[in-house]
């Protein structure tokens, strides 16, 4: 159980004051993830991709999907006591477009109907302006926090936003803690919490430390990925401490560099897609914690891979083997890996430095296709070396991640990857066939047949192999059991049922 | 001596601006950019063309490096060194809260490092070959021997999550100090302590140590007056060195303790590729090395009377 | 030859051994001398022939890898088992040494002045200020210039580091003084005032002093008494006038001839290590007369008259 | 043999100061082949830097050096002329001529192995040859410089300089570290193989008794300038100069009978006011 | 005072450490035949052993690796490149430094400006920075430490020459007719090695402490190279439930700093000048 006595003053004040403590592994104002605490947007999404209102009761959307008419709450009130109205989120909106470049590049006018309607017109179709609208890069913000003062080019500089809780720039400590306070005119009706404090802690191990000598309430929320070993979570619930995972719907996968060999022959990609027991990796160096990938993203999003077998990428070594023994891979000399005409099948696997788990994936994968007669060589690289090299298709292999919204080209992740145009990933799997389809899905502003245009193309790339999925990766929040009604949820902020009981931790 | 400092600070100046314009070579040749990175930082994606091009306008990066670094080099000469890139923050304003952070873990380490060494360097160099110094000798080594990361992370464990004693990370009071400076002190006392026996003992076998018990001066006299006062040249040097080295940053003992100081921060300043940052903290870093090394050199004149004179 | 004389200092049969790797260093091997009040005995030997060795013994500054045997007297007081506290409180007080090297043997951290006010605040339960008064004192009276008392060893010239020396030796009015080469590596001139200032000062305090030179010029000009010194031992010893006027033993002899205002006659060979020790007489290896009686016993101390013995067989038939 | 005009030496104080100190001052000299030239003069009078002038291992400031008719300053001549090997310096100290990490036949051997080709047993002979001359035995060869004494230092470093068969020997001080029965060892063998090899010797020396004793000529240097130049008789018994005769007064006699009222001369005490005094 | 006791004790400090080192160099070339496990077979049905199960020694890691091998492997990278580094340093250093000494000068000047200059860069910082721009590797990291470890044994060598340089001897060989470089390199380089030598063996240790933090910030080798800091870095999320990961490779290092320090301070007093005068009799 919890031990150690509760001398700390923080701990005291947190008990009559219910102040949520979280770590984070950034500094406040370095991270995006604490402004969702203090900014709010029009719309919100919920895992799967499905958008609903926000700050903005509904929204209409015309039917080439190119007009957007956003209908807002009322009441709203921003930290500095003014008033959200479509006055407010059109500066919003403009100086989102002043920071995204697809928002720049397609938005043509933003218009206020009345005080609480705003119209928006895009010139060219943007599947992903929704998703965008709901993202970090568009928060309604107040035009008096713009420097000048309503100028939607200029800078923000305070953190006035509508959210449950406020900044207050005395409490900021640079690279040690911030404070929000609860913000008592809330639209949603006033926090249980009378604040979050914002802890930065550099170090994983230190963060689990943290929690448990109760130093914070609070651990795994603040980051893009989980940063707590996965084999700590089993001691960690055993001790009691509140778990809270879910799969977020990023998937890890090891992208293929398509354009050079062995990997120009779909057979290869097939092979080593087969090779992999991705279902024992979980069970055990991930402490069972997450779920294999059996597709290459998550079947459950609206616009995902639901038609494709699941047993398509099944765990076959024999099959691998021979198939690369068809594709020509033989190992003609016997030293245990493959060679065809006089090159060896080895590979370069490409890490970026800090990939979430990617030196266990990678060491895994080592010795699984080691037994195939395929031979790993990992390259650790600095995430913007990395990248450098993945631009110039140095690579034979590249470990990474997808994107929450997998399926919108032109926005984030896989359904852009394989677009022929995309410059960042050029390597990867393209073809004209693909290109068409992509095109005909994403033009389609009618849901139903945009559904169905979607599984023939993730029928086909999944024939293609473009890609090896590897797991699911988590969202993994530890909290102290004096913390109920947390969620992981789309917004890992959402702190609206969160109470902190009072309750004696040391028992 | 006006002319000595006067001339160590012309070169000073030289060298920072060296030690920045290497720093700007090195940027210029790694790849990657300060868009890319910090975009990566801020979402956990990989950014598109377009956000990185945006983003590099918007901070005024598209401009070719070298322009940008002669532009910063000239804002520098004024003590401008612009925003990071990542804070938008002034970097002045960067550098002094982290190096207030890291000045106070160096001069607290340092307020017991070295009296501590003192105390162990002198006592078994005068107890030479005896068990004090044997046992010193065995336990300095030992301490030198051991890595600050793993301390670091033992004392988190024994004092943070079982005993519950100490915060295990944050920055303020003087209870979030003792664990950070028991790590840093370990290692540096320990080697502290054997540049001063090592010194001790040159003195110690000197002539004029000799001439002192033959004129039937005491023990004490003998060691502090005669042997000590002599050894206090490489000992400040040794001490000099240790400081500018600790102000320089101590990734690791920051990194374990989550302590806001100059050197995480640089480092991650680094992977982000936050330009200003770089140059003005390598900029910085390099002024501190300077005085400090002047410092001690001046110390040093005061301490040895040779070198006082040769100077002349 | 007055009786009142006190005996200050005396041995019998003293041996300072070393222990090194290369085996026992026999640095002083039986050796018996005395010193009196007011009296100037001279050690003249060549090089590692023990010397210095002797000096520190008196003083008790010797490396632990030593050993003692004999007898030390110094009056009443055996100093071959003293204390390193007892022995803390004659030297200076009693007994003070003027060291062979003035460059090393000076604290470079420290002025010359500072250099004697810890001496004098040591022994003479002076206050700061007194001690300074007197250290200032002492110096000037050595002859170094007012305005360099405040300078530190390395500014002065070899001369007057050798007078800082000096001044240090007798800044706390010790009994007796031990000068271990007190003009070595001085210029003629230099030198030359160097002996003149040890003479006056001794002759103003009737200080006994022990002086260790490998100058016959030096011993000549300062000495009362001679004394000999080869291969750890004292092959002979007698006044002034009768180790120049009427020298017994051929290394004496020998010594002097080697002299370079007495032309160049080299003794043949060289000086014998302390390790192994000739068998016989130490010096038979070199010596002209040598016959096998002096290679198989070593000769025993032959008493010329009341101040000259010679450890030579054939002393008087030459 | 060997011509010096009007040699000057300046000495330069670091790399950025301004300080100079004038060693040696237009100083004009010549020896005749097998000639023993002796210069005395009490300590930073500038005999030092003379000699090292003369031996090639400095620059002068100034001047003129003549060897055999030659200008050796001019670098053509330098290396041409074989220089190195003709002229060798001996140094006052004998401890730390040798390197202290070779055996002494390592030592022994090198000057050998720049200036002849010679087979292993030729320099070995050698060698030998000349370690006998000095008054050695090959067994020495086997040792470190630390374990052999000043004299057989010293006289090694005679043997290693002969042994290139020099015609100019310039002895610095070689024998003020050492005791007089070896001084007297090493100057008698000087002399003798003076004679034997026919050597030109620039002798350096501060010891009066000595120079007299191995000079037939002359220089008393001061302050950088010879002040007196002559033959060895004429100098010591009619000394011309009044700093030449309170050297020659300064010296301690041996003759105890005439054991001089030592005078107390407190205020020489430093070079710069002895030179003053003594004018 | 005392002096023959140190000699006497460090000898007995330095055969203990060269006991230790031998023991760990002979471990590390006989790597393949102390083992009864390869250190990179990956058998997930072995995993987290306690140590003493099924013939591991030390247990087994996450991956079912025996972690006896790992350590045993880990001391090829951890020593062998420590002592790669450290050797190319100090000849590097040795000579840039007695070449600048030797020379004086301009060239003493420019060098020792560049050293100033690459002094006052912090040097943790630009080895991260090299490692983080080429990426982590052998090869890498040992680039990374030579672009700053020689600078130590350059400053020393170069107060050590001018030292030197005054002695006689030198001047004595100049006097024979040696040339510039055979005086460096026979005369020079050899007198000031010992101390070289003394200084390099105390910066093995440290280098392995080095190597091992950046394993341990992950920037050390590439997996699934055995490297103890790696090796303490993967540890440390078992730290907790399975302590015995991160004890052995820490006793590791620690043990092979110890004796690499203990043997460079032996070195230190048996190297000392002044010592020695005491053994020559
Ligand atoms: N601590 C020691 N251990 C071993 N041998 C020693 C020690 N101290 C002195 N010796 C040896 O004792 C011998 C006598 O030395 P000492 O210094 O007395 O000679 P000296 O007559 O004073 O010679 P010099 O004229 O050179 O001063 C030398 O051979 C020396 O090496
Ligand atoms: N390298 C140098 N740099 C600057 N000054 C020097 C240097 N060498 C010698 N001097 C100075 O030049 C003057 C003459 O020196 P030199 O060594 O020739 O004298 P010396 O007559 O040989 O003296 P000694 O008898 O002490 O050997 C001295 O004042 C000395 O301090
Ligand atoms: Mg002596
Ligand atoms: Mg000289």
């Amino acid at each position: 159980g919890l031990s150690g006595k509760n001398s700390n003053e923080s701990v005291a004040s947190a008990s009559s004051q219910k102040i949520l403590r979280i770590a984070a592994a950034f500094d406040f104002k370095s991270a995006m993830e604490g402004k969702t605490l203090v900014y709010e947007n029009l719309v919100k999404s919920d895992m799967a991709g499905n958008f609903s209102g926000w700050l903005a009761e509904k929204y209409d959307v015309s039917d080439d999907g190119l007009t957007y008419t956003f209908h807002l709450k009322k009441g709203v009130k921003f930290h500095d006591g003014s008033e959200f109205n479509a006055e407010t989120a059109k500066i919003s909106l403009e100086y989102a477009q002043n920071n995204d470049a697809n928002l720049k590049k397609s938005v043509n006018s933003i218009e206020v109907i009345d005080e609480s309607t705003l119209k928006v017109v895009l010139g060219t179709y943007l599947a992903s302006f929704l998703n965008t609208l709901s993202s970090t890069s568009a928060p309604m913000i107040c035009a008096a926090d713009l420097e000048p003062a309503g100028d939607p080019k200029g800078k923000l500089s305070g953190y006035i936003g509508t959210g449950a809780f406020y900044f207050d720039e005395a409490t900021y400590e640079k690279g040690v803690k911030a404070e929000l306070t609860r913000f008592d005119d809330y639209w949603g009706g006033a926090s249980k919490l009378d604040g979050v404090e914002w802890l930065y802690v550099a170090d994983p191990t230190a963060m689990v430390v943290a929690l448990e000598s109760d130093e914070v309430d609070m651990i795994g929320i603040a980051e893009h990925h989980s940063s707590i070993p996965y084999v700590q979570i089993a001691e960690l619930k055993s001790k009691g401490y509140t778990v809270e995972t879910d799969e977020t719907g990023r998937y890890q996968v090891i992208e293929y560099n398509c354009s050079k060999a062995p990997f120009d022959d779909v057979n290869v990609r097939m092979a080593l897609n087969l090779a992999v027991d991705r279902e024992l990796m979980v069970k055990t160096l991930f402490e069972d914690m997450t779920k294999a990938s059996k597709v290459i993203t998550a079947p459950w999003f609206v616009l995902g891979p639901d038609k494709v077998d699941e047993n398509y990428y099944k765990f076959d070594q024999n099959r691998a083997k021979k198939m690369l023994d068809d594709a020509g891979w033989i190992d003609s000399d016997g030293d245990g890996i493959r060679d065809k005409n006089g090159e060896k099948l080895e590979l370069k696997l490409v890490v970026p430095q800090g990939e979430a788990n990617a030196d266990t994936v990678s060491v895994y994968l080592q010795s699984e296709l080691q037994k195939i007669g395929a031979k790993i060589d990992v390259l650790t690289l600095e995430s913007s070396a990395a990248s450098d090299m993945k631009k110039a298709g140095d690579y034979n292999m590249y470990i990474h991640h997808s994107g929450n919204m997998p399926s919108i080209p032109g926005g984030i992740g896989i359904g852009d990857k394989y677009y022929s145009t995309n410059k960042d990933w050029a390597y990867s799997f393209h073809s004209a066939e693909l290109d068409g389809m992509i095109d005909a899905a994403f033009t389609e502003p009618n849901t139903d047949s945009r559904n169905n245009k979607i599984d023939t193309l993730w029928t086909y790339l999944h024939a293609q192999a473009p890609c090896m999925p590897l797991y699911s990766v988590l969202k993994l929040v530890a909290c102290n059991p004096r913390v109920t009604g947390y969620k992981v949820g789309s917004n890992m902020f959402d702190m609206s049922n969160v109470r902190l009981l009072d309750m004696d931790m040391s028992k | 001596m006006e002319k000595m400092i006067f001339r160590r600070l012309f070169l000073g100046i030289f060298i920072m601006i060296i030690a920045s314009l290497l720093s700007f070579v090195l940027l210029y040749l790694a790849p990657g950019n300060p868009a890319e990175n910090i975009l990566r930082q801020r979402t956990g994606e990989d950014p598109s063309y377009e956000e990185i091009e945006l983003f590099l306008q918007q901070k005024d990066l598209d401009v070719p490096l070298l322009t940008q670094t002669s532009e910063w080099l000239y804002m520098a000469l004024r003590f401008d060194f612009g925003e990071s890139i990542n804070t938008s923050e002034p970097v002045m304003d960067e550098f002094i809260t982290r190096f207030k952070a890291t000045l106070q873990l160096t001069l607290i380490t340092l307020a017991f490092s070295i009296p501590l060494a003192f105390f162990i360097g002198v006592r078994s160099a005068a107890n030479n070959g005896g068990t004090f110094d044997h046992v010193s000798r065995f336990f300095t080594l030992l301490a030198m021997s051991i890595p600050e990361f793993w301390l670091g992370l033992m004392l988190m464990i024994v004092f943070s999550k079982t005993l519950n004693w100490l915060p295990s990370f944050g920055y303020g009071s003087y209870l979030n100090l003792i664990m950070p400076v028991a790590t840093l002190v370990v290692g540096y006392t320990a080697t502290l302590s054997r540049v001063i026996r090592s010194s001790m003992l040159e003195n110690l076998s000197q002539d004029f140590i000799t001439t002192a018990k033959g004129n039937g001066l005491s023990q004490h006299v003998i060691l502090i007056k005669y042997a000590l006062r002599n050894s206090l040249g490489p000992i400040v040097t040794a001490i000099g060195s240790q400081f500018g080295h600790l102000l320089a940053g101590v990734v690791v003992v920051e990194t374990v303790f989550s302590w806001p100081g100059i050197g995480k921060f640089l480092i991650d300043a680094v992977y982000l590729r936050d330009f200003p940052v770089i140059q003005g903290f390598v900029l910085l870093i390099a002024m501190m090395f300077v005085v400090i090394n002047l410092i001690t050199d001046i110390l040093y004149t005061y301490i040895d009377p040779r070198i006082r004179y040769e100077r002349r | 030859m007055e009786m009142v004389l006190m005996r200050l200092i005396e041995s019998h049969d003293l041996k300072v051994h070393f222990d090194s790797p290369a085996g026992l260093v026999k640095a002083v091997d039986g050796v018996n001398f005395h010193i009196d009040e007011g009296e100037k005995l001279v050690f003249i030997g060549e090089t590692g022939s023990g010397k210095t060795v002797l000096g520190m013994t008196i003083m008790k500054l010797l490396p632990t890898n030593v050993f003692y045997s004999g007898q030390l007297m110094y009056k009443d007081k055996e100093l071959i088992n003293a204390t390193e506290k007892e022995m803390q409180e004659i030297r200076g007080k009693n007994i003070a040494i003027i060291m062979q090297n003035p460059l090393s043997s000076l604290n470079p951290c420290l002025s010359i002045k500072e250099h004697l006010v810890q001496v004098i605040v040591k022994h003479e339960h002076l206050n700061k200020k007194e001690a300074q008064a007197e250290a200032e004192r002492i110096l000037i009276r050595t002859g170094i210039p007012e305005n360099l008392l405040n300078y530190y060893t390395h500014q002065l010239s070899g001369g007057l580091r050798q007078r800082a020396m000096i001044a240090l030796g007798i800044a706390c009015d010790s009994e007796i003084l031990i000068a271990d080469e007190p003009t070595k590596g001085l210029d003629v001139t230099v030198q030359m005032q160097i002996v003149n200032l040890i003479k006056q000062i001794t002759d103003e305090t009737r200080k006994a002093m022990l002086i260790i030179t490998h100058d016959l010029g030096v011993a000549a000009a300062l000495g009362d008494r001679i004394a000999i010194m080869y291969c750890g031992r004292i092959l002979e010893i007698g006044t002034v006038e009768e180790i120049f006027g009427s020298p017994e033993h051929p290394y004496t002899i020998g010594l002097i001839n080697a002299h370079p205002s007495r032309g160049l006659h080299p003794i043949k060979g060289f000086g014998a290590s302390l390790i192994d020790i000739p068998e016989g007489c130490v010096f038979s290896p070199r010596c002209q007369h040598a016959n096998e009686l002096c290679k198989k016993a070593e000769p025993p101390d032959m008493v010329l008259s009341e101040t000259h013995k010679v450890r030579c067989y054939y002393a008087s038939s030459k | 043999m060997l011509q010096v005009n009007d040699l000057s030496k300046v000495y330069k104080g670091g790399f950025f100061s301004k300080d100079k100190l004038t060693a040696v001052e237009s100083v004009s000299f010549q020896i005749k082949k097998g000639d023993c030239f002796g210069i005395i003069g009490e300590s930073g009078s500038g005999k030092t830097t003379i000699g090292k002038i003369v031996a090639g291992l400095l620059k002068p400031t100034s001047g003129e050096l003549y060897i055999d008719g030659k200008n050796i300053l001019k670098n053509s001549e330098m290396k041409t002329s074989n220089f190195r090997r003709r002229v060798q310096m001996i140094f006052q100290e004998p401890d730390g001529v040798m390197d202290p990490r070779w055996k002494i036949e390592r030592s022994m051997m090198e000057p050998l192995d720049i200036h002849f080709s010679l087979n292993r047993n030729q320099k070995i002979e050698k060698v030998n040859y000349w370690l006998e001359t000095v008054g050695l035995t090959p067994e020495h060869l086997e040792r470190y410089p630390f374990e052999l004494s000043g004299g057989q230092l010293q006289r090694l470093a005679f043997a290693r300089a002969l042994s290139m068969e020099p015609d100019l020997i310039i002895a610095d001080e070689p024998t003020s570290s050492l005791d007089v029965s070896v001084q007297a060892q090493i100057l008698t063998l000087m002399k003798k193989i003076q004679k034997r090899y026919e050597l030109t010797i620039l002798f350096i020396t501060h010891d009066l008794y000595v120079a007299r004793q191995m000079c037939s000529e002359i220089a008393v240097m001061q302050n950088g300038r010879f002040v007196e130049t002559g033959s060895a008789e004429g100098v010591f018994d009619h000394p011309q100069e009044k700093y030449t005769q309170m050297l020659i007064d300064s010296q301690l006699p041996l003759d105890f009978s005439v054991r001089k009222k030592l005078e107390y001369t407190g205020e020489c005490y430093d070079g710069k006011f002895c030179r003053n005094y003594c004018k | 005072m005392k002096k023959n006791g140190i000699i006497q004790n460090s000898n007995l400090l330095m055969k203990v450490s060269i006991i230790i080192i031998t023991i760990m160099v002979f471990g590390v070339i006989f790597a393949p035949r102390i083992c009864n496990f390869d250190p990179y077979t990956v058998d997930l049905t072995k995993r987290l052993l306690p140590p003493g199960t099924d013939g591991h020694i030390f247990g087994t890691d996450g991956f079912g690796r025996d972690l006896f091998a790992r350590i045993i492997y880990g001391g090829r990278v951890s020593i062998g490149l420590s002592v790669c580094v450290v050797m190319v340093n100090a000849v590097l250093g040795l000579i840039i430094g007695s070449f600048a000494a030797y020379t004086g000068g301009v060239i003493d000047e420019i060098v020792m400006r560049i050293v100033d200059v690459l002094m006052s860069f912090p040097s943790i910082i630009l080895t991260l920075f090299i490692i983080g721009v080429l990426g982590p590797s052998i090869s890498n990291l040992f680039f990374a430490l030579i672009v700053l470890g020689w600078i130590g044994y350059a400053r020393m060598a170069r107060s050590l020459v001018l030292s030197l340089k005054e002695q006689s001897f030198i001047t004595a060989a100049r006097g024979i007719g040696c040339n510039d470089a055979r005086i460096i390199f026979l005369h020079v380089i050899p007198n000031v090695m010992p101390m070289i030598i003394t200084f390099a063996a105390l910066h093995i240790g440290s280098t392995i402490l080095v190597i091992s933090s950046l394993s341990f910030l992950g920037l050390g080798v590439q997996p699934p190279t055995a490297e103890w800091g790696a090796t303490l870095s993967e540890a440390k999320q078992y730290l907790s439930l399975y302590p015995h990961m991160i004890i052995f490779p820490g006793i590791a290092i620690a043990l092979s700093m110890f004796s690499f320090n203990m043997l460079g301070d032996g070195l230190r007093d048996f190297a000392d000048p002044h010592l020695k005068k005491t053994i020559k009799t």
